[in-house]
């Protein structure tokens, strides 16, 4: 098949009957590997659910291709760019936020649809017009925190986050949220590599918050809890952090039963159709955290190509401001900038050893776990 | 003549490219002393760490080594000692972070009783000196150290290099004397520059110059012929016994 | 055998610069001309639509293939100029990387927030990560051998926290910091453009090639072959070894922190992944796999071991892997297990990196030519 | 021309070199022996700068470079061989010499220039090569030569850079004996012109007798004696310390 | 006060990991001249076996003498693969310093990957005692049981290793063979065996820091090793490659400084702290802070 063609060919949409193209980019590979594992079983149930079991979209099948990030973004816009070099119109996935951030300036550029999965950052919403969300972002996390103290007003707050991006935001939110409300927020931050955290507890501890907040992600989460424990931080405050995924719960151990959770989802959250329909689907039989952003990007995939077609403009129109039911219940895509309004939970963790189950405590709705209006960038 | 306990053929050695020794040949009998003597750098050193497997890295050997029907060469140099092929090395090399008795203890073999009542009768100072660091000794109390540790197992040959190096006359007619008597019981392949230990100890002499054997034979009637040293060891020594 | 351990260099293999040494006489009119050729036939690839399955997802001038080999290229001009310092001087550094973030960073930092035109913000940065490199080798090159290697490693550490600590926001932490693209000239935006990309990764490498193989064949190369050989000697000939190491230190700073720039365009983006100490062990990777101190060996290694490192990827997860039993498909769905296998088995038995392949191979080449 | 006042070098405790006094003057052909270890080696390196003396001082010319690194003190005109050869073994023989020259000239901090396109300095290359009588290797990387052509190599890496005051460290070690005429007359052909000044170490006496002027005994780091050849020669204790004790 | 307390004895928690994992090696890079960047995956080896073990081998589990025999069975694994390192990567390539550090690397690179193929990339939660998870209070301070473990632990491997290089007759090849590994041969002795056995015990530390890393951060996950080993090749390179109670002194270093500066100063300039430590110890005194020689 030697031929000469222009270096800037790329494959055009096809017809009506055509398959559409679906990319989804996600961690396979990688520190973020499991978080992957569920938004791609999350996605195929809810394609399942969404088509009814046909997988097509009237008579057009999706096609869905996967690309594996690694948990690099350098990967993952190489991906992209192969996929929508291929024609693809709609990507998802990104299980990193890393990832999300620089595929998105990616779909904007080259005009197609972009459904960013787990990532978390809040820079996310708003990125631009056609990139969209299938989770929750920090905000909605610290939104639910707030919920535990009822009247802010005059409380002491912490947070407890570690350096970079994802503590800023967090510590960001939580001074515009908590700290909007009326409380006294102050921060203690640690270097995402400490592996010893006494010296950390021992500054929240001469703080004497009415209310700890704790952003903490990857694999220290189990040291730090325990130092937290020891050193009488969870003993003596109301401590808030957000509830990760099943295999992560026995590393709290003890702690796990003295911290108040703010949970996206865990199984058992919620008792929706969906819910129920996505249940039956994955491996196991047992939902988990990032499960429902999966099958809420294949929703979103769906009612994308019911009412686009081969539009991308089409298929952002159809999305702003869409209400559906998710796994969680209620979700809403805010036209303005795309963030997905969906219900929050308050969830407490019990049991010991390998053994733990989460009980819902409470749960907020979608409006009111939304986060601000961000300006929509491009 | 008799079986010799060792015999070189034809040994060449490079070294980083210099071809050092060019085809060495000589024997060593099976009793008293051979001394290995030349000038300075001509590669009396090498080749007795040619012998033991000892070459640099990078080194080439050429040649052959045999011990009876044994050849030496190829074979690593631990199994070469435990076979029973002494070496003191040049620069003694005594461990200088380890005590005496350390240094001693280290040259133990499993299942062989160690002679340690042999080495202590010979060198009384290292037993009374077991827990001092070998690095404070004095040269020559390091040099009966390595010469002790040798003697500890039974050897079928002892490769001695320049013993009497840097050591005060006193204690190089201690040293001498101790090879004497170690000379008794086994064969010793010696290189020494210093003549009058040589004619003390010598019975055969190998004389090695510009990386061939020169001369070999009868080590007294080596230093009987002025004629014959003096062309052989250089004008400096010849001159000392003229 | 009792010196100071510390004090040795582990010296790389040396080999013989192509520059340095006369070519073989029957290659003496066309070599010159050889990479000229090369540099064309990479020049117009992208014309082609030739598909080669297996080996790229699509046909050559897809943006997915264009976008890979852009990156492979980016790193193979890093990989030659790590090996001025690795291979032709006889430096190792394991903080190579930092002037690589340095580059990537800088740009961005610059463009994104700072709103600086790109040629400005690339130029500022070249600049910057040259001066980064100038200032932290006059320090670092105080010491020597696996001191040197450790101090470069430590410099580079810092570099990575200080990404990480995310001060000011400048730097996104460990979420990266996407490229702002409206400042951008159109010609570089969008995967229908990934060509000029590779088109400016192709430029790179050339620039790097044609830098490394000038000076290593200017006075100043003489001196450098001279320092890996050995140091003394040129203190002695009455040249300071450190200047001339530092030198190349900061020419080689200077070559990473431009890789940087356009990296930054092709990937669109920042990620603490380049600032790692194990980024600057690729690196060596790459150089050794190729051939250390030979022109083309680094630049074939650094290709090879970036196209490896993303096809891998969708190696591990192709069906031939699967349908392997689980002890199998486990280890090699995961791409750094299959790169670290293959350099293990590079070293056994390719010792001169692939640059030594021509010669490994000429003794068969003969007889195979012989036997007909 | 060079001199040595006090030198000394201790490693912990013991003195390498112990309070050397030297003088070495313009044209000078001064030989040094001693037995191995008696610091001939470390003299030369305190004197090139490649070690720091604990106490002492090195002058040339009178004035004191005791301070100066390697590089400043060739520049002054003081060159060197080792005792070990140390060529640059991954360049061709004609590179090697040609960065002698180039740093004997200076302006080697070119990074675009085409090294090989420097006229002068090939010549002034090919004039050293030729002096040693390598000419013919010219193409060959240093590092395959033989011992001898190596010993001849350095030799004319020292001459490209036209020193005053020229270091030999064992020029003749490991060089087979039908080769070391030729190499005893390429030393001495460097020593009749332009009153350069020669310090020589070498365990040959009988090319010590035929070359120097004087020869200087080391003898446990310290100098045992310094004088005409004859003199030392009949010194009881040089016998003694070096040439081998009487019976 | 009781601040204070803590944090030293946090900070020797800290230190003593560190230890665990610089002792091994620095002995191997004194006896053997190898950079081992492998070490870590050693340190996996324990934890994941420890884990395994407690799960799986008959009589071990998380409490008292079966916690005791699943950390045996870990450290017996860690120095299994070390010997298995050395003898089938390592040896071949004698002498060839440089390829042997780049051995290490591709193994590095394929260890860690082979650990997250196995066991995934989640942090698995550890099988520990349950007093591990407790405080002990000192002068008013509540410290980690898990940290005084650690210490109890570095204090025993270091006297052990202290009593190993100067009391056994290993130890004493050991310690030839750092300042002259020609001469130890010279006396016949097998020095290669040596090598295999320091990495044994390289190995065998790696792996009790990876089961009582473990215990302390209470998880394991593919990629602890990797985090642990960069402090630890600074502690090796500030205390002196080959000397044992150098790194002892250098973790001590390490640690403190860590601890200390992360409460009093701001996040993450200990960390900043520690490798300005190592810049300016080698610009001082390249060779580490005790030279290169195994003390006993
Ligand atoms: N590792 C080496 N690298 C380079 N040259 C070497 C090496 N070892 C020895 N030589 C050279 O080989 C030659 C012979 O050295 P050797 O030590 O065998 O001499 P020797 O006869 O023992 O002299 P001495 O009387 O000084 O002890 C010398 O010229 C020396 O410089
Ligand atoms: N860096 C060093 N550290 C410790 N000891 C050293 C060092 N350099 C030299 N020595 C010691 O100093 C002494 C003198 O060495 P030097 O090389 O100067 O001797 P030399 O007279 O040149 O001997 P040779 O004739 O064998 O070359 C030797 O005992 C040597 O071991
Ligand atoms: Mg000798
Ligand atoms: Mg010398």
């Amino acid at each position: 098949a030697t031929a000469c063609g222009s270096p800037q060919d790329t494959a055009s949409g096809g017809g009506d009957a055509a398959p559409v193209k679906v990319g989804l980019v996600y961690s396979q590979s990688g520190p973020l590997a499991s978080y992957g594992k569920q938004y791609i079983e999350g996605f195929k149930a809810g394609l399942d659910f969404a088509t009814k079991g046909t997988g097509k979209v009237g008579d057009r099948t999706i096609e869905v291709s996967e690309a594996d990030d690694a948990g690099d973004p350098a990967k993952a816009v190489s991906a992209a760019k192969d996929l929508i070099g291929k024609g693809t119109k709609i990507i998802a996935g990104s299980t990193s936020s890393g990832v999300a951030l620089q595929v998105a300036p990616i779909a904007a550029q080259n005009k197609v649809l972009f459904i960013s999965g787990p990532a978390a950052t809040d820079a996310v919403t708003g990125a631009n017009k056609y990139t969209f969300r299938s989770g929750r972002q920090s905000w909605q996390d610290v939104v639910t925190a707030r919920s535990f103290i009822g009247d802010a007003a005059g409380k002491k707050v912490v947070v407890f986050a570690q350096d970079g991006a994802f503590g800023d935001a967090n510590e960001a939110a939580v001074k515009a949220v908590i700290g909007g409300a009326g409380a006294n927020v102050s921060s203690v931050r640690a270097p995402a590599s400490a592996t010893e955290f006494t010296p950390f507890a021992s500054q929240i501890k001469a703080a004497k918050p009415d209310l700890l907040f704790v952003a903490w992600a990857g694999t220290t989460a189990g040291a730090m809890w325990q130092t937290l424990d020891q050193q009488g931080v969870l003993a003596s405050t109301t401590v808030v952090t957000g509830l990760d995924i099943r295999a992560s719960w026995p590393t709290f151990g003890a702690a796990g039963s003295k911290i108040s959770f703010l949970s996206h989802y865990f199984d058992g959250a919620s008792d929706t159709e969906a819910a129920k329909a996505a249940k039956a689907k994955v491996p196991g039989g047992t939902l988990d955290l990032f499960h429902p952003d999966g099958f809420a990007a294949a929703q979103m995939v769906v009612r994308a190509v019911q009412e686009g077609g081969d539009d991308v403009e089409k298929m952002v129109k159809a999305l702003e401001g869409w209400e559906f039911e998710g796994v969680k219940g209620t979700m809403k895509i805010r036209a303005e900038d795309h963030a997905l309004l969906q219900p929050m939970y308050q969830a407490k963790l019990s049991g010991s050893g390998t053994t733990f189950t989460a009980t819902a405590q409470k749960s907020l709705t979608g409006d009111e776990s939304a986060p601000p209006v961000a300006q929509m960038k491009g | 003549m008799v079986e010799p306990v060792l015999s070189v053929a034809d040994l060449s050695v490079r070294i980083a490219g210099l071809h050092i020794l060019q085809g060495v040949s000589f024997e060593v009998a099976p009793t008293g002393v051979t001394v290995l003597l030349g000038r300075n750098g001509v590669g009396k050193t090498t080749t007795l760490r040619a012998i033991v497997g000892l070459t640099p890295r990078g080194g080439e050997v050429r040649g052959s080594v045999r011990m009876g029907a044994r050849s030496l060469l190829a074979r690593p140099t631990h199994r070469l000692v435990r076979d029973g092929l002494g070496y003191v090395p040049e620069d003694r090399c005594v461990f200088a972070a380890l005590t005496v008795a350390e240094n001693l203890r280290l040259a133990e073999r499993r299942g062989v009783t160690p002679a340690y009542d042999k080495v202590f009768a010979l060198f009384p100072e290292l037993e009374r000196r077991g827990r001092q660091r070998a690095g404070s000794l004095s040269g020559g109390q390091q040099q009966m150290l390595a010469i002790g540790r040798v003697l500890l197992n039974d050897n079928r040959l002892l490769l001695v290099d320049e013993p009497t190096k840097g050591l005060a006359p006193k204690v190089v007619t201690e040293v001498a004397e101790v090879l004497e008597r170690v000379a008794e019981s086994v064969p010793v392949l010696l290189v020494e520059q210093n003549l009058a230990v040589v004619r003390r100890l010598a019975t055969d002499a190998v004389v090695l110059s510009a990386g061939k054997v020169a001369w070999t034979g009868d080590a007294q009637e080596l230093l009987l012929e002025t004629a014959l040293t003096k062309s052989l060891l250089g004008v400096g020594s010849a001159e000392v016994h003229s | 055998m009792t010196e100071v351990k510390s004090a040795e260099a582990p010296a790389p293999p040396a080999a013989v610069p192509d520059e340095l040494t006369p070519g073989r006489a029957r290659w003496h009119g066309l070599r010159p001309y050889l990479p000229l050729v090369a540099l064309v036939v990479a020049a117009i690839l992208p014309y082609s639509t030739l598909h080669l399955p297996g080996i790229f997802e699509g046909p050559l001038n897809s943006p997915g293939t264009l976008q890979l080999l852009a990156i492979c290229l980016v790193f193979g001009g890093l990989a030659a100029g790590y090996d001025l310092l690795f291979g032709r001087t006889g430096m190792l550094s394991f903080g190579h990387a930092l002037y690589f973030a340095a580059g990537v960073y800088g740009t961005d930092i610059l463009v994104t927030k700072a709103g600086l035109p790109l040629w400005q913000a690339g130029v500022l940065t070249v600049i910057g990560g040259t001066t980064l490199a100038a200032l932290l080798g006059a320090v670092a090159l105080r010491t020597v051998g696996i001191a040197f290697a450790m101090v470069t490693l430590a410099f580079a550490q810092v570099g990575a926290i200080l990404v990480a600590r995310d001060f000011g926001g400048l730097t996104g932490g460990e979420e990266g910091l996407p490229l702002d693209v409206s400042g951008l000239p159109s010609a570089l935006v969008g995967v229908t453009n990934t060509v000029n990309l590779y088109w400016l990764a192709l430029a790179y490498l050339a620039i790097v090639v044609l830098v490394v193989h000038r000076v290593s064949g200017s006075p100043t190369g003489r001196v450098l072959a001279g320092l890996r050989d050995d140091e003394r000697r040129i203190g002695v000939l009455g040249l300071d070894p450190y200047r001339f190491k530092l030198v190349a230190f900061t020419l080689a700073g200077g070559l990473a922190s431009a890789g940087g720039v356009v990296y930054v365009l092709i990937v669109g983006g920042a990620s603490p992944h380049i600032t790692s100490s194990e980024l600057t062990l690729s690196l060596l990777v790459m150089v050794v796999l190729g051939g250390p101190g030979t022109r083309w060996g680094p630049v074939l290694g650094g290709v090879l071991y970036m196209y490896l490192d993303h096809r891998l990827t969708a190696f591990g997860s192709s069906e031939a892997v699967n349908s392997l039993p689980a002890f199998l498909s486990h280890p090699l769905s995961q791409p750094l297990f299959v790169l670290g296998t293959v350099f293990i088995l590079a070293v056994y038995f390719f010792p001169g990196g692939l640059a030594s392949l021509r010669s490994r191979l000429a003794p068969l080449l003969t007889a195979i030519r012989r036997s007909r | 021309m060079l001199a040595t006042r006090g030198l000394t070098w201790r490693i912990g405790e013991v003195a390498i070199v112990d309070s050397v006094y030297l003088d070495l003057a313009p044209g000078e052909f001064l030989g040094v022996i001693g037995p191995n270890g008696a610091g001939k080696t470390s003299l030369f390196n305190l004197i090139t700068g490649l070690r720091r003396p604990t106490e002492g001082t090195v002058l040339l010319d009178g004035a004191d470079i005791t301070a100066l690194p390697p590089h400043r003190r060739a520049r002054l005109g003081l060159g060197r061989t080792f005792q070990a050869s140390s060529v640059f073994g991954s360049l061709s023989v004609r590179e090697n010499v040609r960065l002698a020259v180039q740093a004997h000239r200076g302006g080697s901090m070119k990074l675009w220039r085409r090294a090989a396109a420097d006229r002068e300095v090939a010549a002034a290359a090919d004039a050293a090569l030729d002096r040693v009588g390598l000419h013919h290797r010219g193409t060959a990387p240093a590092g395959t030569l033989a011992h001898g052509e190596k010993r001849k190599l350095e030799i004319a890496l020292l001459l490209a850079g036209e020193p005053r005051v020229m270091l030999l460290d064992e020029p003749m070690a490991g060089v087979s004996a039908e080769d070391v005429p030729e190499l005893v007359s390429v030393i001495k052909s460097l020593t009749g012109d332009s009153g350069r000044a020669v310090l020589m170490v070498e365990h040959h006496m009988d090319v010590i007798l035929e070359l120097a002027d004087r020869i200087a005994v080391m003898h446990h780091g310290a100098l045992l004696a310094c004088d005409t050849p004859d003199t030392v020669m009949a010194n009881a204790t040089v016998q003694e310390a070096y040439l081998g004790e009487a019976l | 006060m009781n601040t204070v307390v803590l944090l030293t004895l946090t900070g020797l928690g800290l230190a003593a990991l560190y230890f665990l994992v610089a002792s091994g090696l620095s002995l191997v890079f004194g006896l053997a001249d190898v950079l081992n960047f492998a070490h870590g995956l050693f340190l996996g080896v324990g934890a994941y076996a420890t884990w395994w073990a407690s799960g799986n081998l008959p009589g071990a589990g998380p409490d008292g003498f079966g916690f005791v025999l699943a950390v045996v069975f870990g450290v017996l694994a860690g120095s299994l693969v070390a010997v298995l390192v050395e003898l089938v990567l390592i040896r071949p390539l004698y002498s060839r310093t440089i390829e042997q550090v780049l051995v290490t690397v591709g193994l590095s690179l394929a260890g860690v990957a082979l650990l997250q193929a196995t066991w995934g990339a989640d942090p698995r939660p550890f099988p520990r005692p349950d007093w591990s998870r407790g405080v002990t209070s000192v002068l008013g301070a509540q410290v980690p049981n898990a940290g005084l473990l650690l210490i109890v632990a570095a204090a025993v491997v270091l006297g052990a290793l202290l009593a190993f290089l100067r009391w056994t007759r290993y130890g004493l090849i050991i310690r030839a063979g750092v300042e002259n590994r020609e001469m130890v041969t010279a006396l016949g002795i097998d020095v290669r065996k040596a090598f295999t056995l320091v990495f044994a015990i390289g190995g065998a530390a790696a792996a009790l820091a990876g089961a009582l890393g473990g215990v302390y951060f209470g998880t394991v996950s593919p990629g602890q090793g990797g985090s642990l080993l960069i402090f630890a090749f600074i502690v090796v390179v500030i205390g002196g490659m080959g000397s044992v109670v150098g790194s002892a002194y250098a973790a001590v270093a390490v640690g403190l400084l860590q601890q200390f500066v992360n409460y009093y100063g701001t996040s993450g300039l200990g960390d900043l702290c520690v490798v300005g430590l190592l810049a300016v110890v080698l610009l001082l005194r390249p060779q580490g802070l005790a030279g290169k020689v195994a003390h006993a």
